[in-house]
């Protein structure tokens, strides 16, 4: 049922969230989280890898993982790979439901996932050239609370 | 992947077929032990591996090694 | 700067959500909560009503506490008054902040307060007419989360 | 406002000027009680009260009793 996608090119969020929330008669509440790059510290773009054999069956298995865990009505997760500039959308999660603490819950946990548990690397570009980014120990964090 | 594409200087490399232990041997040491960080996951032909201890590489698998990963 | 309206007609959630986006260039992420009629359980309309002068100032007074509390780059709250069918949007919070958190907890904690602190009385019809709706039990769990 | 609008037939009614006590006195005696049941809490020209005692109505106030409220 949930709607997973790769993007290899820019997506637009808007309209990805207009066609989202028009098939979602039966929930009562819809939470989306759009990811963008920020257009902030002298970034002057932001790559962003995939492992073909690897990045989309994962991000399959979190959509299945997701919906296992709470009601939902529709799922949508749609992740940029490649090179992206300030103000690009990375990434769009949108979960409806018949409850909002469920959707809300649910975009919470994918967007944790997908931080930290899904196959990508980052490396962002500034004046100083390309450095890869780590996880941030937050991110660790973050992830941990949906084990309790 | 990542950062691991720059200290090898390319996406992929062409091994011999082989036991895993004498490829990465064959690689330049530095490389090989950035391969073998502690981070670092491994997965055979898009299948996390938990041990690499007795992998032998057959013709046409992909080995890949995996940094710490950074998505969203 | 935050938006915040109290709307007597109907408005359209993907415009606004579209059009919120557009402005946040410095946040990286963006949390929205889109809450509409549900098409369910013979629910034949429903209808909102404010007390006008108190809904708009509690509407206001939430978004500043709500900005006050986290660093966000924006927030948008739309609610609606008035009567409404299934598939109509009865509420709309946007909240855009540099880090995904900050936009999540934002957003939950003003639906938090939008549901069972605001000053809005709920009735839905079905069959067997119109029924007033009082706060569930769940609802004042929910909003006593942030007291914590 | 909500369920008490149908307790009173209307959305607002007008009363004599006075002492609270004195308007309520007046009303229908169920209606008196919905209105100062334990939930219901009530506003004077757009202010929450803490406690109606003592509060004397003018001309052109509006009081206004507000049961639990369901938004969203």
């Amino acid at each position: 049922m949930a709607d997973v996608r790769l993007s290899l090119d820019a997506f637009d969020p808007a309209a990805e969230i207009a066609a989202f929330n028009a098939r979602q008669q039966y929930a009562g509440g819809i939470v989306t989280f759009l990811g963008q790059v920020r257009d902030s510290g002298g970034v002057e773009a932001l790559e962003l890898q995939h492992y073909e054999p690897m990045t989309l069956p994962g991000m399959q298995e979190l959509a299945r993982v997701t919906e296992k865990r709470w009601p939902l009505e529709g799922l949508l997760i749609v992740h940029r790979s490649g090179v992206m500039m300030p103000g690009d959308a990375i990434v769009l999660v949108a979960a409806a439901a018949r409850h909002r603490r469920d959707a809300f819950a649910a975009a919470d946990f994918a967007m944790d996932h997908l931080k930290s548990e899904s196959w990508f690397w980052k490396r962002e570009k500034t004046a100083s050239g390309w450095r890869w980014i780590e996880p941030r120990p937050e991110d660790h964090e973050d992830i941990s609370r949906w084990r309790a | 992947m990542g950062r691991l594409e720059d200290a090898a200087g390319a996406a992929e490399l062409p091994v011999e077929p082989g036991p895993v232990e004498q490829v990465l041997a064959r690689l330049d040491p530095a490389l090989a032990v950035q391969l073998l960080g502690e981070k670092v996951r491994m997965a055979l032909n898009g299948r996390l591996l938990t041990d690499v201890g007795g992998i032998v590489l057959a013709q046409g698998d992909e080995l890949a090694f995996l940094p710490p990963v950074s998505g969203g």
